[in-house]
């Protein structure tokens, strides 16, 4: 990662000079949310309360809460399985994103998603996608609905280092391109696929993003410490999306500090602990972005110590809503397969749909 | 009532489409200014403009998961496929994201699309060329499937598929494309889920879905004639939702059937439909539920060979007088 | 004999083959250094190094394509998906160069590859990681498909996959990498296309595949004790070639047959059999065939749905009543 | 394209420069009869004698040619459904070619394959293969099982510029740079996938082959017109190959005078008949390749002539071998789908293998 103190010269930039203190201080409670949120998932995980997988975004909540924070009304956002810092960045709240860790019918997919599939479209926000790489032709579609419907949006498409290696990715940028679809790719380099290093899982001249070249989309790298660049650059490709329909390929160098998934036993066999230990002390975003708001007055350590608390109760709360929460009833395994079924239509009553019996 | 062929009954049902729903478009290789490969879409581009009808790049994956994700948000993509064959690069796309994201999204999104193109074999095209996926897509709840075997049929549950507000996977067939039938030229919808008897009989039930179910029609008449056995010919139409009643009914009635099909016979739609019927009307059946399907290999090549691959009329009515 | 799991006979399995033949080597997402997503690959790459355990970057239709290739010129290359769910990102590599290439060529070219992962629900990853293919795969003639249930059977047929000159789609299951059971310490092979009788009975054939078997062990044991009724359970393990014959063999013993499978039902495996004993052992059965598959749905996420949603034995045990 | 003189430098390249002139006389057969075998299989298609597709080469004779021409024992050739050319080049015989695509037993897959799928692997040409793209990853695979072996050869896999947009050329690029895979993808440039022109399918920065950089892959582009480029630019390809196990993709600009297929009725509407007509006298590079043979003394007139009846009768003559043999059997269909079954080993022999009783 680039010196921070040049990161955070974007300070200056458009999108960061008017910011209000309110607003620098919501991010970081942003932040302090998603971390605490995961954390008490992570505990609730231990102890048998969900099942699956689940992955941890904790060390990268700045590229959540940096890059959203910059989005309009009609601008949307669709991301992988890693999926609870975007769900919570968009607006989504602790409780019905722990239910449905828990497979609980007040989470926000009624139990049926779990960790890898939040969704909420009203806040514009279309998953939480398991497969690697497959959420990156949904992303183009919903751009391209954007600008079929005339529009003035755009879409934050996230996905990992690892995925850029799938098929989809490629097919992707060059129909953004071709047809000018105003999706903003974003690659959260966060050094690693499950145990794999970006070194032994792409080739690559310059970086990831540079790949864009090769269909002629613009790309940038970031630096996923600072909030003041991520915001920067993700308004410059948000202007680019909005004024010339122009997709944008964006990198943010990131870190995950847990494993691939809470499953993962071994999480400190591919990297050493000290490297996780480096990254946890001296490029933490929450840790980085509370000492540029002290330095700046905008917030003390008590006040911050205050929001950190507040974030933590918050998520205490929503283990116990979703404990007390109830399992869907046996009948929910045969709803929300046809819309046409559901909403008992003539089409939903013609024919069989269900083969059991 | 004017005949019009297969081709011209879906090009007709598109256009109508477009036309009533600003939402619906066409997307798809060669769609637009080559006017379809097999010229379904002949003449929509230059009605409808390029917003409305879309050719795209050789990225099946890119442009079908492109419509799933444009569908999540309203719109109403009809996908083409050059042939169905090609779903094997995008099948995530369809498996994963159309069929699985109502379901996982706690009915949060719902993505009304159609897919559509031929899926047949028997135009020598080899095998990569010659898949008839209909089973293996109807396998997966969320998805509908539909095979139409006539023009009319194509016109009114293309209508449909379209209205439908689940994704619609929709299997022509090219060697059908030229051929004609009556068509009213007032609107109509077929139903998904409604099987049709396209020939009454008393002797024995033949069900089957598209080319097959033609091939079964002139089997009956085979068997009228050669054999005095009285055929009842069953058209599924939609294999997802299935029209098990109107199965049950017709060999409630005969007391005998034989399936045909196109599909590869390994876990083929007749599999579903022998099992069901002898699950569901085993003391009705005089003789056990026979099936022909295509010869159980690649589809070859060699022009004479894949004719015997297919159903032959000739291996239905020996199918038949096994048990007649 | 010494017990040990299902995995472990896998890693024996692969590591054996490896010492064996020098064209046998394993690829896919960390099988080598950090020992396999699910630990059947464990230790392997540290024994046998890079060139015969290789990690792959997260391109299946890369890295499967890449071995159909390389196994086209001779060598024979041992593929896991970390998920059979994933194959859907790599269907066409499967199906259309794997699968065909041979006939297409009119044999001049093979595929000795192995596909291998595991492919189940029940361990609460959604619907889209929850995915059980064996039913479409075996659809696909120039394909085979082995589903083994126990670590005997894992070891003896991933043996033989590994040896077969075509390509072959192992199959196996999460939930029992975990268990264990008596597995020789001598080596032995056990031949595709040849079912294993794990219980004898004479009432009623209970026919499954992968952990549904096991689970229909179970059901045989309740019915045994609270219904006085004797079942015979009949392992496939492999699913193309089949065993018919085994098949027919039981259930002309019993005349009665529950069919299990963790497939989903439309077109699923126990279709294709439940139509196959139909029509050759029609006068042999007592009772219709009945089926017990996975609830007809995507997976559900839920832990205690899926638990509903997958054969369960009160299911198989309710439907053996039904017609016993 | 660029000038040709230019290109006819390459004249003085190292593997030109000692070209004797039985060889250039030779690669002026080799492009005669393949397009006097295709004229022929298109007669032969207009009168019924064959089904399905039928994809014609010609214009592109010299791609095919010209790079096989530089390949020793252990390198490979794999290629798409366009693949008459491919196959006579490395010396595929007419007769088994022209059988193949009446469907006779006497075809090189006896009749199973048709026109999209030739195969020799003795003849180390693996295909012919028709889903678009599908054919890359194969191509990487008979590279990476050549250095598994340890041999020292490589792999020529072709494409067409519409290809590139599959999300398997992209994994392919990716691993054959990580893993240092001697496979040598050739972009056949004809300006058109079906009739969709390049600029309507593809968007990149400078040309396609740039693409590569994105995997650090070296890549060049090459005149289609000009034998003695298209030799130099894939000898050090194939040298860059052997000698370092290291990919290319090189873009080769050609054009096709016929339709898609034989079928193509819009053949004509998606270009001008002018472009055509241009590409037919300006740049066909059967007349370039004679022009340059009869200036450099190697051929006259009459020679050149002589040759080309000679590819003409030979393809006369395999339109007669074919019409003459015979159709496989109905046994046919059932062989060949299971190497175990033809074989009647142990294996082929447990278990049921086809299902239709
Ligand atoms: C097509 C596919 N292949 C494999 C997997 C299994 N898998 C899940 S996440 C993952 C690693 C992804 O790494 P990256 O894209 O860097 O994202 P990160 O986990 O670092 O957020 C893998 C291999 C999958 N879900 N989908
Ligand atoms: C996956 C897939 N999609 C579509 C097709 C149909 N198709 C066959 S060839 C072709 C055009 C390919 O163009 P290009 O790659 O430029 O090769 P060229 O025909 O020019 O040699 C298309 C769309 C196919 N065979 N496979
Ligand atoms: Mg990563
Ligand atoms: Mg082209």
């Amino acid at each position: 990662m680039e010196k921070l103190a040049e990161a955070n010269e974007y300070a200056a930039a458009e999108v960061n000079r008017n910011l209000t203190n309110e607003q620098k201080i919501g991010f970081m409670l942003d932040m302090f949310r998603i971390r605490r949120f995961e954390q008490e998932a992570a505990k609730q995980y231990s102890q048998g309360k969900m099942g699956g997988f689940l992955h941890l975004y904790i060390g990268q909540e700045s590229v959540a809460v940096g890059t959203v924070s910059v989005l309009g009304e009609d601008d949307h956002v669709i991301t992988a399985y890693r999926d609870h810092g975007h769900a919570l960045a968009v607006g989504m709240g602790m409780d019905e994103c722990m239910a449905e860790l828990y497979g609980k019918k007040t989470g926000c997919s009624q139990g049926k998603g779990g960790s890898m599939h939040y969704f909420a479209p009203e806040k514009n926000f279309w998953g939480g996608h398991g497969v690697v790489g497959g959420q990156t032709p949904l992303g183009l579609g919903l751009a391209y609905a954007l600008k079929y419907k005339g529009l003035t949006g755009c879409v934050l498409c996230f996905m990992g280092d690892g995925a850029v290696n799938q098929g989809p990715v490629h097919e992707s940028m060059n129909l953004a391109s071709l047809w000018d679809i105003p999706v903003i790719y974003i690659i959260e380099n966060n050094g690693y696929s499950m145990g794999t290093s970006q070194a032994r899982s792409s080739a690559f001249g310059e970086c990831l993003a540079a790949r864009a070249e090769g269909y002629g989309i613009d790309w940038d790298v970031a630096n996923g410490e600072s909030l003041y660049e991520i915001r920067a650059k993700t308004a410059q490709a948000v202007e680019r999306a909005h004024k010339e329909s122009r997709p944008t390929v964006l990198e943010i160098d990131t870190y995950r500090y847990e494993g691939h998934s809470v499953a993962d036993a071994n999480k400190k066999k591919y990297r050493t602990a000290e490297e996780i230990e480096k990254y946890k002390t001296e490029h933490d975003p929450l840790r980085l972005w509370r000492k540029v708001l002290v330095e700046e007055g905008v917030l003390d350590d008590q006040a911050a110590d205050a929001l950190d608390r507040e974030a933590k109760r918050e998520a205490i709360a929503s283990a116990k809503f979703a404990a007390e929460s109830d399992f869907p009833g046996p009948e929910a395994i045969f709803e929300h397969v046809y819309h046409e079924v559901d909403h008992d239509t003539v089409s939903g009553r013609t024919g069989k749909h269900f083969f059991n019996d | 009532m004017p005949e019009i062929s297969y081709r011209h009954a879906l090009n007709a049902a598109l256009s109508e489409e477009i036309e009533r729903d600003e939402n619906v478009f066409l997307i798809g290789e060669e769609v637009a200014e080559y006017n379809g490969a097999y010229k379904v879409t002949e003449g929509l581009w230059k009605k409808y403009g390029g917003k409305r009808v879309v050719d795209a790049p050789i990225s099946e994956a890119g442009f079908l998961g492109l419509s799933v994700g444009a569908s999540m948000m309203g719109l109403r993509p009809v996908v083409e496929l050059m042939f169905w064959s090609f779903i094997y690069v995008a099948y995530d796309q369809l498996v994963n994201n159309a069929g699985t994201v109502r379901y996982m999204s706690g009915g949060l999104v719902n993505c009304p699309l159609v897919v559509r193109g031929p899926a047949n074999g028997g135009t020598n095209v080899g095998a990569t060329h010659s898949h008839t996926p209909e089973n293996m897509l109807a396998n997966m709840p969320g998805l509908k499937v539909v095979c139409p075997a006539t023009a009319y049929d194509a016109k009114g549950l293309m209508k449909t598929a379209i209205r439908d507000n689940d994704t619609v996977c929709f299997m022509e067939n090219t060697l059908l494309y030229g051929e004609s039938w009556e068509v009213p030229e007032a609107e109509y919808l077929i139903p998904l889920g409604v099987a049709d008897v396209k020939r009454e009989g008393a002797d024995i039930s033949l069900i089957g879905h598209g080319r097959a179910l033609l091939t079964a029609l002139q089997a009956a008449e085979v068997l009228a004639e050669k054999h005095n056995i009285n055929a009842e010919v069953l058209d599924l139409r939609s294999i997802r939702p299935l029209d098990e009643e109107a199965i049950l009914k017709s060999v409630r009635k005969t007391h005998r059937a034989v399936l045909v099909e196109e599909n590869r016979p390994f876990c083929g739609v007749a599999a579903q439909i022998s099992s069901m019927i002898h699950e569901k009307a085993f003391d009705d059946l005089d003789a056990p539920v026979l099936r022909v399907s295509s010869l159980d290999a690649p589809a070859i090549y060699s022009p004479p060979l894949e004719k015997l691959q297919l159903p032959t009329i000739e291996r239905i009515v020996a199918r038949v007088l096994e048990i007649c």
